[in-house]
């Protein structure tokens, strides 16, 4: 990284500042992105800060200075566990989860997600939808099991030997997932909405 | 259909001395532009705006009417701004059944210190009277004679007190 | 009778069916009936809103389209999952708030021929339903078989507490709706002071090290106060503690067999109904052994040491819920 | 018809302010002829019309011209309204008969095109010329002042004020609600940034004021009631029943030591002491007396006991007494009702009411103070362990938009001082958590220096949470802070064994229905709102009440000590000028056309209007209506006017502004 962040970057392609395209993007009438004390209560209070490579606080203070690269490749936004502890001690009220997932949105969009050391988690949130979209149901043991065998085949033969097995053993895990009636209404509803553009701007 | 591009609509504004006709005078310092359509009345509270008094801007061929005042809470009078709004309220529903757009009043509120908002405010506001056109209302020529207006301003005085109550 | 639309979420059907089943028992003692939505699908969790937007509320979307098509008489929408509860909360939050997001959310729905105005379904966490609707005395009443000297932490997780939409029922630090619950049913809560810190959450696929971390500290804190059972509200939370539970104690080198039970478990068990008809067993870590410690009568409180004098006086406690 | 009136108008140049943006000549020949048969005689521009030329020019056409009426089209009416109205004046012209329209603020500055402009222009000053044509002669009222005050809260800021008051010779009522005066300040140990002992540069004042012939201490008392408008207001004061004759009573304090009911203490201690059921907040208490806590006597409760009767040698003790009833006359009221702590509970993450070794910024108070409840020893909540690290929390509650969004400025230098103290007198490890430093004032900044070279930790970063909930062996059994140090960006976990929490100062909790008693407001935070946040931040919106100390916001002790001396001033200001002439800018009502409707009667924010049964009409106040000018708007029989505001005045400029006035029809 440059040890001068030159400022400003100004505005991109679309005629605005990274901040203001994080906030457009972020739902609710305004998460107060630009409201950011700098007192550190998000970092402080995040259960998986220390593993953070920025804490949040940083992270908008990176925002600000329109240092769009480093912020889009941080493993940040992929380590919040969305446990919301920043967003209720917020001093300022900053929706600061739901601007990681505006982040992780960005990050995947623009190809940086591979650039963190939480490379995986795009994949597992995909191999996710992709249940979601084809049973309209999720099916989460099945899920870790595929997504362990595309990244961590150790991991998945531990999955399908101990603990996956008790679990199975218990009745508590399926083989499929249940497939909701009605799968065309929702393949429907889903294509229209990414038709629309899926990171429209939902604070315009 | 006129063109109502060259339209250029007249506003007749009731500003608060306190809060609003400082916002004003504060956008004046501060050289804020804004479109020359609006004129000001300066009170000394927006409680103290009359009903008639819009009317009568109506009657005398005002497109719209600003009302402004301090902010909820920041009343030089404690609180009779807040009467502004009800009556406002009041008003815009009376205007309505006079066959005028109510959105030709508008209430703003605008501290001492807010003089780009009020101005922003302003330049809205005359935008979108521009939009409505001019002030087309049938029964100018009666109240002219000012026969109608203690009428109305007894209607909506009324109203508001019931309205006093309620709350 | 109360009646509610009904929400279940994915777990409910498989890994969490014992929450669905004693929710189902103990339902019909406090006089109430769920009516499960039709067709329901995923809520998205915390992953389809990592991708895409617009059909990640588009989902959520159809679950509240169709709860408040097939709910005629503006019935609240109960959901036993904390991140279910959340994700449907937030959207019709989210809906309210912005009207470009509403009107593209509505756009994809009427593909599917469906539409929601937000506002017009109420959502609520289970929790909240027993500890409000129903209340306390209502449950002290069904009571048959108090858990006298069951040392119970109850644990919240994140999202019935956090953020605070609208204002949440109960504080988002410490709660106590929960604990107050355990103690009606004759429990014995124990300070749990971690009470409401995160589980992990989808962290054990995305860093093992995060999530065991958070693990080890839940249940540790939990140990230490003394607690026999821990009582859940999420089918995450009871995963993850009780699934990683083995991996925990294989990473720290610990020894914990804490069983996790779902509330409403321990809630049928006060009412009389049987461990096998509260699916007790299909826990990973036994409870059975734990739930040999609930005796007949209630414990003698322990003596409380007498204050020195030199003491200084506490603050009084804020009421509880 | 002929005009009645003869007017002058003048256009100001304002050198090229307005001159570059409207067409000032076009103006002022425009007025001469188009408003002419509107009886204006003469219209002139001028470069400034504000300079003495500028004036003179007008006073000389008042009396050649016998104007009877003058528009002036220049700055805001803010800026030279009272320049011109003297200027008139001094030509003998009714300064009531002066209109000044903007055509600088609201026209040339706003402005850019000058045909719109100047056409702008011709319709402000058209407007104004309808308008001066209703104007009236008004004479400024006035009002004698009683040179009696009333001081409510007898804090810090309430002794300075009465003891300024006093001192020149007046009397001053001075109103505490607790049983002693010294407020907050008595509470404290040191102050800072000079650490002197709070106790002794108080008590003298308390002392003084307590035995003043001036001031009349009116303690464990509550206004209840106030009439009346400035100069003359009547105040019903309650004096609750302390069931001790003062007459008798020495002082003794026996009955203290002697009554078996022992309560903690959850003012004057801040919760962290003891009192008893009759006591006296504090030894050096003022006046001396003790009261007897009715809610808490077991002889109330039980109607047996009777210990402080029975060991009373004065026999001051008189179970019978009742509440008093005080009727005063003042002619002006100084508002001195001080601050709540917030109440950290509510800030559930920091564990205030569950962890027992978290204290308030108040608790700490008592904590050090030799006279509090350990003696001035610096000890775990056990009253016995001496903690070997200690946190302290900036911004609990302040700063915050879940509680109060504003800053409560005394909290970083309180905290100083704290870490000051338990670094001299346990040798503790000290760290400070703050979002920013602020310590703004003289010799404040200087102490921070000093602090820091004492070898205090501080740690920018607001804390998150302090937890009992531990990671590792050594934060068992201890407080563990967790937060982001902001210096690094790194989480950090720092086990301490006590937590020091600076709250926030808020607004008392009734200090809306005060405001409400007194006819004064509270801004959005709850704060007694000044009449200019800057240049008038004693007085209020109303005549004769003023506020001092932190009932305006949050402040230290040298500003509050400024303000109580300040409104004093102002106070002294009005008895020396023995009466006050105030503007006549009124609402009268017209008896013969009131129906008696009293729609106006509730509308009043100040009670200046009453309802007289036998007249069956309304009648105002003239001394204590504002001239806001809601009841005339409001008055469906148009039966209130109100002077320099009247319909006739408005509706007439809205005429000019709409160019009605013309005697050819314009086009607007």
């Amino acid at each position: 990284m440059n040890r001068i962040v030159n400022q400003p970057r100004g505005p991109t392609t679309q005629g605005r500042t990274f901040s203001e395209e994080v906030i457009a993007q972020t739902p609710g009438d305004d998460p107060r992105l630009s409201m950011c004390l700098q007192c550190g209560t998000c970092g402080g209070s995040c259960p998986s800060g220390a593993d953070m490579d920025y804490s949040p606080r940083e992270l908008f203070a990176m925002i600000d200075a329109d240092m769009r690269g480093e912020v889009l490749s941080s493993n940040t936004p992929w380590y919040c566990v969305s446990c919301y502890y920043c967003m209720v001690r917020c001093p300022q009220d900053i929706h600061i989860t739901d601007i990681m997932y505006t982040l992780k949105r960005m990050a995947i969009q623009e190809g940086f997600s591979q650039e963190s050391n939480a490379k995986d988690a795009p994949d597992f949130s995909e191999t996710f939808i992709d249940f979601v979209e084809n049973y309209g149901r999720s099916f989460e043991l099945g899920l870790a099991t595929l997504y362990h065998l595309r990244h961590h085949p150790m991991n998945a033969m531990r999955m399908a030997t101990g603990m996956g097995f008790d679990l199975f053993r218990r009745g508590r895990m399926n083989l499929l997932p249940t497939r909701i009636d009605n799968i065309d209404q929702l393949q429907a509803i889903l294509a229209e909405a990414k038709a629309i553009g899926g990171n429209g701007d939902a604070n315009l | 259909m006129m063109n109502n591009e060259n339209f250029e609509p007249v506003i007749i504004g009731f500003t608060c001395n306190w809060c609003s006709y400082r916002a004003a005078d504060l956008a004046g310092t501060a050289r804020v532009k804004y479109p020359p359509n609006v004129r000001l009345i300066r009170l000394m509270c927006s409680g103290r705006m009359d009903p008639t008094f819009v009317l009568q801007a109506f009657a005398g061929g005002a497109d719209g009417v600003l009302i402004t005042g301090c902010h909820p809470g920041e009343c030089h009078y404690l609180e009779q701004n807040l009467k502004a709004l009800r009556r406002t309220m009041l008003l815009k529903r009376t205007v309505a059944q006079f066959g005028i757009e109510p959105e030709r009043v508008r209430l703003v509120w605008a501290s001492a210190a807010e003089g780009v908002h009020l101005a922003h405010m302003i330049t809205d506001m005359v935008e979108e009277i521009r939009a409505l056109g001019p002030l087309n209302w049938p029964q100018v020529a009666a109240l002219n004679g000012n026969s109608h207006v203690p009428v109305l301003k007894k209607a909506a005085t009324v109203s508001e007190e019931k309205v006093e109550v309620a709350a | 009778m109360q009646t509610y639309s009904y929400y279940p979420g994915c777990a409910l059907e498989r890994n969490a069916a014992v929450y669905h089943d004693s929710l189902m028992a103990v339902a019909e003692s406090l006089d109430l009936t769920f009516t499960e939505v039709e067709d329901w699908n995923c809520c998205g969790a915390t992953e389809y809103i990592t991708i895409d937007l617009i059909p990640a509320y588009a989902l959520v979307g159809r679950n509240l389209a169709l709860a408040a098509e097939q709910n005629c008489n503006g019935r609240s929408l109960v959901a036993p999952c904390s991140a279910c509860f959340l994700n449907l909360k937030k959207t019709d939050h989210y809906l309210a708030q912005s009207p470009e997001l509403n009107r593209q959310v509505n756009q994809a729905l009427a593909a599917g021929g469906l539409h929601y105005d937000p506002g017009s379904v109420h959502v609520k966490h289970l929790l909240e339903i027993v500890a409000e609707d129903v209340g306390f005395e209502k449950v002290a009443r069904a009571v048959k078989r108090p858990l006298y000297g069951l040392k119970v932490a109850p644990y919240y997780g994140c999202l019935i507490v956090r953020p605070a939409f609208d204002g949440t029922f109960d504080d988002a630090e410490q709660p106590s709706s929960l604990d107050v619950l355990m103690r009606t049913i004759g429990a014995e809560v124990v300070d749990f002071p971690a009470k409401a810190q995160c589980c992990g959450g989808h962290m054990t696929q995305i860093s093992e090290e995060v999530a065991l971390h958070l693990i080890h500290q839940l249940l540790k804190n939990a140990v230490d106060h003394g607690a026999d059972v821990i009582a859940a509200i999420c089918p995450m939370c009871q995963l993850n503690l009780d699934a990683y539970q083995d991996a925990v104690n294989k990473h720290y080198g610990t020894d914990f067999h804490i069983p996790i039970l779902y509330f409403t478990q321990l809630l049928g068990l006060a009412f009389g109904f049987g461990e096998a008809t509260m699916g007790i067993g299909q826990e990973l870590v036994d409870a059975r052994p734990a739930l040999a410690n609930i005796q007949s009568k209630p414990l003698k409180p322990p003596r409380r040491k007498r204050p020195s004098k030199k003491e200084l006086p506490m603050p009084p406690k804020l009421q509880e819920v | 018809m002929m005009p009645q009136e003869r007017i002058g108008v003048y256009i100001c140049h304002c050198g090229s302010n307005i001159a570059g943006t409207v067409d000032v000549e076009e103006l002022s020949s425009w007025a001469g002829e188009a408003l002419r048969h509107r009886g204006v005689v003469v219209a002139r521009d001028y470069k400034f019309m504000c300079s003495s030329l500028g004036q003179d020019l007008i006073a000389k056409d008042i009396k050649e011209d016998k104007l009877t009426r003058v528009v002036v089209a220049a700055c805001s009416p803010h800026l030279h309204e009272a320049t011109f109205r003297k200027a008139c004046a001094d030509a003998g012209l009714n300064p009531y008969l002066c209109e000044l329209v903007s055509i600088r603020e609201q026209v040339s500055w706003v402005h850019t095109d000058k045909v719109a402009a100047t056409a702008k222009a011709k319709a402000v000053i058209s407007g104004g010329v309808e308008r001066v044509i209703h104007h009236e002669p008004l004479e400024p009222m006035s009002v004698p002042i009683n040179p009696a005050t009333l001081v409510v809260g007898g804090g810090i800021a309430g002794i300075q004020a009465a003891m300024e008051i006093a001192d020149s010779g007046f009397h001053v009522y001075l109103v505490e609600r607790e049983p002693s005066i010294g407020g907050h300040m008595a509470q404290f140990d040191k102050t800072f940034p000079t650490l002197d002992c709070a106790a002794c540069i108080l008590t003298p004042k308390m002392v003084s004021i307590g035995s003043h012939p001036h001031v009349t201490l009116l303690t464990y008392s509550e206004v209840e009631q106030v009439d009346g408008y400035v100069g003359n207001f009547s105040v019903r004061v309650r004096k609750k029943a302390s069931y001790v004759n003062h007459d008798v009573c020495t002082g003794c304090s026996i009955c203290e030591e002697k009554c078996p009911k022992k309560v903690v203490d959850s003012v004057f201690e801040a919760g962290l002491g003891y009192r008893k059921a009759i006591y006296r907040p504090f030894p050096q208490a003022v006046p001396k007396y003790p009261v007897i806590d009715a809610e808490n006597c077991i002889y109330f409760d039980t109607g047996k006991c009777k210990a402080c009767e029975i060991h009373c040698e004065a026999g001051a003790i008189d179970f019978e007494q009742e509440d008093q009833i005080i009727e005063l006359n003042v002619g002006n009221i100084i508002l001195a009702t001080g601050y709540d702590l917030f109440d950290a509970r509510r800030e559930t993450q920091y564990g205030y009411g569950r962890l027992a070794n978290v204290f308030t910024s108040l608790e700490f108070e008592r904590l050090t103070n030799a006279a509090g409840p350990t003696n001035g020893e610096i000890v775990l909540r056990d009253g016995e362990t001496k903690p070997k690290a200690v946190g302290i929390i900036h911004c609990v509650g302040s700063r915050d938009r879940k509680f109060n969004n504003y800053c409560s400025v005394i909290c970083c230098m309180q905290s100083l001082k704290f870490a000051h103290l338990v670094k001299e007198r346990t040798g503790a490890e000290v760290y400070n958590f703050y979002i920013d430093m602020r310590t703004a004032y003289k010799e404040y900044d200087e102490f921070y220096q000093r602090v820091l070279s004492e070898g205090v930790h501080f740690i920018r970063g607001r804390v998150a949470e302090v937890t009992d909930v531990s990671n590792t062996p050594e934060e068992e059994e201890r407080l563990v802070i967790q937060t982001e140090d902001t210096r690094m960006g790194k989480q950090r976990r720092i086990p301490v064994d006590m937590v020091i929490l600076s709250a926030a100062l808020e607004p008392r909790h009734d200090s809306d229905e005060i405001a409400h008693m007194f006819g004064i407001s509270c801004s959005v935070n709850g704060w007694f709102i000044e009449k200019h946040p800057k240049l008038d931040p004693v007085a209020t919106m109303t005549e004769g009440i003023f506020i001092a100390g932190c009932a305006q916001g949050p402040k230290d002790i040298p500003s509050t000590v400024t303000q109580g001396a300040a409104a004093a001033a102002r106070v002294l200001g009005r008895i020396q000028q023995k009466e006050l002439a105030l503007e006549p800018i009124r609402a009268e009502v017209t008896e013969a056309l009131c129906s008696g409707c009293r729609i106006c009667n509730n509308l009043c924010p100040y009670h200046a209007i009453t309802f007289d049964e036998a007249k069956e009409v309304s009648v105002i106040n003239a001394a204590l209506c504002q001239g806001c000018g809601t009841c005339v708007a409001a008055c469906p029989s148009n039966a209130i006017s109100g002077t320099q505001f009247s319909n006739e005045q408005v509706m007439a400029q809205l005429e000019g502004l709409l160019m009605l006035n013309m005697a050819e029809p314009v086009l607007a």
